[in-house]
């Protein structure tokens, strides 16, 4: 087990060590001579007004909290889905609950009218 | 608030902010700039910017005898070179009181439709590129080939024809020309189909097109939109009927017409604009005299009597008007073209208002506007 | 006894048992065989994304009536080589109000977590670099960086097309992951383990996508829908939509941080569809129907790696193909499918998938 | 000319060709345009009867009032609005071509300028395609409208110097003239 966690370690590293040797090879390669014009963000060859950085729509931030809200709920239920062979029907009906109240919870925000783009 | 300078830069306020779309955008199809001023993702207003590719042709009309501005008018929308051709042709005609031989009025037709065919295949494949898909871009390029095919071999140009003259056509058509339209309305007329399985039916086309974009019928007539972009909305106006020209007369076709205005209707109108031309062409064919002549003699500088002399014609993207002015001698006093896209374009901000900015690329894409018409 | 190439479990085994003789002890023998796996990976890495660009400009060419690249080498095999090079001796440019460590970061976040996720891919009996007993709950976690890394770096460009592009991924990336997760859950509850080995070795008598009943099919249609999207491929690459976002969120990346990109894209359609080969087709379990052993024995023929990449190959060819006939899906009317149908849709084939498990009602047992 | 085959759709609301399908360069749009417009206009306007299509000469106080009671009658399409320089003269003449998407009658309206100050009301309030094409004859004539919602340069940069459809323009940098004749 830990020798696995050692072997992921090594994987990432080697991918970092991937994406820095490409980014290391490519400034050695390629030329590197910046000026304001090239710097300059792109905007369909205008000079560009204002930032990118603007405030946005709530509309996406609901989605992430849904998401969020979900994604941890679902985390739960991958021990449950494991051993659901073992833990017989009471434990089918306890996740056929808790899946309920998830399902609830998406018609809930469904009717309030979350899942509306805004 | 929608009309803001050019060069400022813009504080934006919380929610709204600009943003520009073009001059180089993969959907401007041109250098047309748009500074969209957006919430999110929702297009409030959108201002154009045009001029970029101002050649000032009508300034160099003014420099140009009769005879040497044919090739410029080749250049406006150069999708619809034919029709431009024709619409100057016509004014020098109407000025110089040419007659046009009969043959060369039926080549007219035939050019002239082959041309709105070829345009609206390119129009099919860039709108599905627009929208995401790329393969329709191809198929339509595949089959514009064989129209262009068709002109290389009369013209010896694939795109600025150049072919349609004051008094007929420049010269006379190729010996296989009867025989290549006829294949390729033969071979093109299951294509329409294709292209109807291939996009037409495709459910995200539909969902991203059906009610996106509607421009009501009076707000189409108020800033002069024509041709597909007014026709979708349900206006029965097609020069080719409302003002004859040529021997459009003698042709049995219909307009194509739709009812609801939306960028779905724009589509369908221009596919069945297709089929029309398809049935134009045939007609035309059937009915063309085998031999005589092509072109009526013509001074090499025609004089422009005084006075002022109009010509209209149904180009592939709406009404192309022409407005000549003349002084008694061989140079124009004044050109003016109207282009269609220049009015459809000005439509465009009332049309956008509201929708996402995905919506404002169907929109643009199924008003399909070529710069080089707009900015002449 | 049989050849290598079939049994690959012994394969890894002898390596080992020679390479503790020759070391002397069985941690440096780990020591070089982490060696080998990361100079095979990276090795593998960059061949395959060579391979699959290679191969989606082929298919898109003959999808679209043209050849495709054929210029640069026989049929254009070197045509990707070539693009490398280029991209490569390209200047990389940051944009000047950008945030310049986030900018950078951010393609090394992507590629770096598709590069981990490759670690736990099956390819063949005993092969993978990583078996944990939760290697399923771990790709999803370590695929989902990849979504941060987009996040930022479109972010960090201080571009409006680019932030807009990073929004939309934000909003559209997570919310596909939920679905499939949810399609691979429901799945979980027949072979009852997050192993990939034994989640392999579970199909024996038969591949759960039919095995399953009826779920195993939703699933795996849920789930091919939803890592489209994940990856950000047509219809769902709103992220990029370059008619509408020049680009979206790596508008602003040039030379080798856009190859990183590029890179990390190809190599997740291989992921996901490796995922799905594993949990839906067997992995790298050859096509077996009992009863039939002679047929059974000809299929044993092909080593069970050419069984992997052949089910992954189909499956990435199903992607590309979704790529070049479908258009791009709004980003509403996404969000709108996501929420309103596949969602629903997957919280249903879970419980039922829980009921038929519970019921023990499965095919071949 | 031979004509053995009759036109299929005689009937064509707005045709005035003949059975041989040659257009006749005479009277524009349907029968009742002469009537209609003697009813608009009176008899104050400058009429050029024998153009085709009909031109009016009409004073610039009275633009406003023609082109609303045209826009009532009908007329709802303004083909094109565009402005001919005539310096010999000293004036500027605007050409409004103006239609009706229905019977495509056509008539032209034209309304000369003092070439030193032009300047008119707009008519961009009653047909909106007109705001465009004002802005267009603005940038290139230096014609000014009043009341305009938005009178800038459209084709041309906002810094470009001159108007370059008068005939006194003179640019050698970008304008390479050719005189004939």
């Amino acid at each position: 087990m830990e020798i696995n966690i050692l072997y992921l370690l090594t994987i990432l590293v080697t991918g970092v060590i991937f994406v820095l040797g490409g980014f290391f090879v490519s400034r050695l390669v390629g030329p590197n001579n910046p000026n304001p014009v090239k710097r300059e963000p792109y905007e369909c060859g205008e000079i560009p007004f204002g930032e990118g950085w603007t405030r946005f729509n709530v509309g996406y931030y609901i989605f992430a909290l849904l998401f969020l809200i979900f994604e941890v709920e679902v985390v739960f239920f991958f021990p449950w889905a494991v051993v659901l062979r073992e833990i017989g029907v009471l434990g089918l009906i306890e996740g056929l609950i808790f899946l309920f109240v998830l399902f609830f919870g998406l018609i809930f925000a469904w009717r309030k009218g979350y899942l509306v783009w805004h | 608030m929608s009309n803001i300078p050019a060069d400022t830069s813009i504080e934006p306020d919380f929610e709204d902010y600009y943003v520009n779309m073009g001059p180089q955008h993969p959907s401007t199809h041109g250098v047309l700039r748009l500074i969209v001023k957006l919430a999110g993702e929702t297009v409030l207003g959108v201002t154009p910017h045009i001029g970029f590719v101002h050649r000032g042709i009508e300034k160099m009309a003014e420099a140009l005898t009769a005879q040497q501005f044919f090739p410029l008018t080749s250049r406006l929308d150069y999708l619809s070179a034919h029709m431009n051709n024709w619409a100057w042709a016509m004014a020098i005609e109407k000025a110089a009181g040419i007659e046009v031989p009969e043959r060369a009025e039926y080549i007219r037709i035939i050019m002239s439709e082959l041309s709105r065919i070829s345009s609206h295949q390119l129009w099919w494949g860039v709108f599905g590129m627009d929208l995401g898909a790329f393969t329709p871009f191809l198929y339509g390029f595949r089959d514009r080939e064989r129209v262009n095919d068709i002109f290389e071999k009369t013209c010896g140009v694939r795109l600025t024809m150049n072919y349609i003259c004051a008094g007929g056509v420049r010269e006379d058509v190729d010996r296989d020309f009867e025989k290549d339209v006829r294949e390729f309305t033969d071979y093109f007329e299951p294509m329409i189909d294709e292209y109807d399985r291939l996009l037409s039916g495709n459910i995200i086309i539909q969902e991203r097109t059906k009610g996106v974009g509607v421009l009501d019928p009076e707000t189409a007539k108020q800033y002069g939109c024509t041709g597909p972009t007014l026709r979708a909305g349900g206006v029965d106006y097609d020069v080719r009927k409302n003002r004859p020209y040529g021997l459009y007369p003698r042709m049995d076709f219909k307009t194509a017409v739709a009812t609801e205005g939306d960028s779905w209707a724009r589509y369908v109108v221009r596919l069945e604009e297709m089929r029309q031309s398809l049935k134009i062409i045939r007609q035309a064919l059937d009915q063309i005299p085998a031999e005589g002549p092509v072109r009526a003699k013509t001074p090499m500088n025609i004089k422009i009597p005084d006075g002022h002399y109009l010509s209209r014609v149904e180009a592939a993207r709406g009404e192309f008007a022409l407005y000549l002015v003349g002084n008694g001698k061989i140079l124009p006093q004044r050109v003016k073209l109207r282009s269609p896209g220049f009015s459809n374009l000005s439509a465009l901000p009332e049309t956008v208002k509201g929708w996402r900015i995905a919506d404002l690329v169907t929109i643009m894409s199924t008003f399909d506007l070529v710069m080089p018409d707009i900015d002449r | 006894m049989e050849s290598y190439i079939y049994r690959t479990d012994k394969l890894i085994l002898d390596l080992t048992e020679w390479l503790t003789e020759a070391t002397g002890s069985a941690f440096a023998a780990e020591v070089v065989k982490m060696s080998i796996a990361a100079a095979v990976l990276s090795a593998f890495v960059g061949l395959l994304a060579m391979i699959l660009i290679y191969i989606e400009r082929k298919v898109a060419g003959h999808m679209q009536q043209r050849v495709g690249p054929m210029r640069v080498g026989p049929h254009g095999i070197l045509q990707t080589v070539a693009d490398s090079i280029k991209l490569v001796a390209k200047e990389g440019l940051t944009p000047k109000n950008a945030d310049a460590f986030i900018f950078n970061l951010a393609p090394l976040l992507v590629f770096a977590s598709s590069f981990a996720c490759l670690s736990f891919i099956p390819f063949s009996p005993g092969m993978t670099i990583v078996s944990f007993n939760v290697g399923l709950l771990f790709i999803l976690g370590i695929a989902s960086v990849g979504v941060l890394g987009i996040l930022a770096g479109g972010w960090a460009s201080n571009n409006k097309w680019s932030v807009l592009g990073a929004m939309r991924s934000g909003a559209q990336i997570i919310s596909y992951e939920l679905s499939a997760t949810l399609a691979l859950l429901a799945i979980v509850p027949f072979f009852g383990t997050l192993d990939f080995q034994e989640i392999v070795l579970s199909q024996q008598k038969g591949w759960w996508i039919w095995r399953a009943p009826g779920v195993g099919l939703l699933g795996f249609l849920i789930y091919t829908i939803a890592s489209t999207a994940e990856c950000n491929r047509t219809p769902f690459d709103i992220a990029e939509g370059e008619s509408e976002l020049t680009g979206g969120f790596h508008t602003e990346y040039s030379a080798m941080k856009f190859a990183m990109f590029f890179l990390a894209e190809f190599i997740n359609i291989f992921i996901v569809s490796a995922i799905s080969a594993t949990v839906f087709f067997g992995g790298w379990m050859p096509f077996h129907i009992e009863g039939l052993d002679t047929l059974n024995r000809v299929f044993d023929l092909l080593p069970p790696i050419v069984w992997f990449f052949g089910k992954v190959a189909c499956l990435v060819f199903v992607v590309m193909w979704f790529r070049w006939t479908f258009p791009r899906l709004r980003v509403d009317q996404l969000m709108h499918f996501e929420w309103k149908y596949l969602m629903p849709l997957s919280l249903i084939n879970l419980a039922l998938a829980a009921i038929a498990v519970s019921a023990g009602l499965y095919f071949f047992n | 000319m031979t004509n053995e085959k009759p036109p299929e759709n005689q009937s064509t609301p707005g045709t005035n060709a003949d059975i041989s399908g040659k257009p006749i360069p005479t009277e524009s749009g349907s029968k009742e345009l002469r009537p209609k417009l003697k009813e608009i206009f009176g008899a104050d306007a400058a009429f050029a009867p024998e153009s085709d299509p009909p031109r009016i000469t009409i004073k610039p106080e009275s633009l406003r009032e023609t082109a609303t009671r045209l826009r009532e009658s009908g007329f709802d399409y303004l083909l094109l609005l565009t402005a001919v320089d005539y310096p010999d003269e000293g004036k500027i003449q605007i050409v409004y071509a103006i239609t009706n998407f229905n019977e495509a009658d056509e008539l032209t309206l034209t309304v000369d300028l003092d070439r030193n100050a032009p300047e008119i009301d707009t008519v961009s309030d009653i047909w909106r395609t007109a705001d465009w094409h004002e802005r267009e004859v603005f940038d290139l004539f230096a014609v000014r409208f009043r009341n305009h919602p938005d009178l800038r340069r459209i084709l041309l940069d906002d810094n470009w110097e001159g108007y370059p459809l008068r005939k006194d323009y003179v640019d050698n940098v970008h304008n390479v003239v050719k005189r004939h004749g």
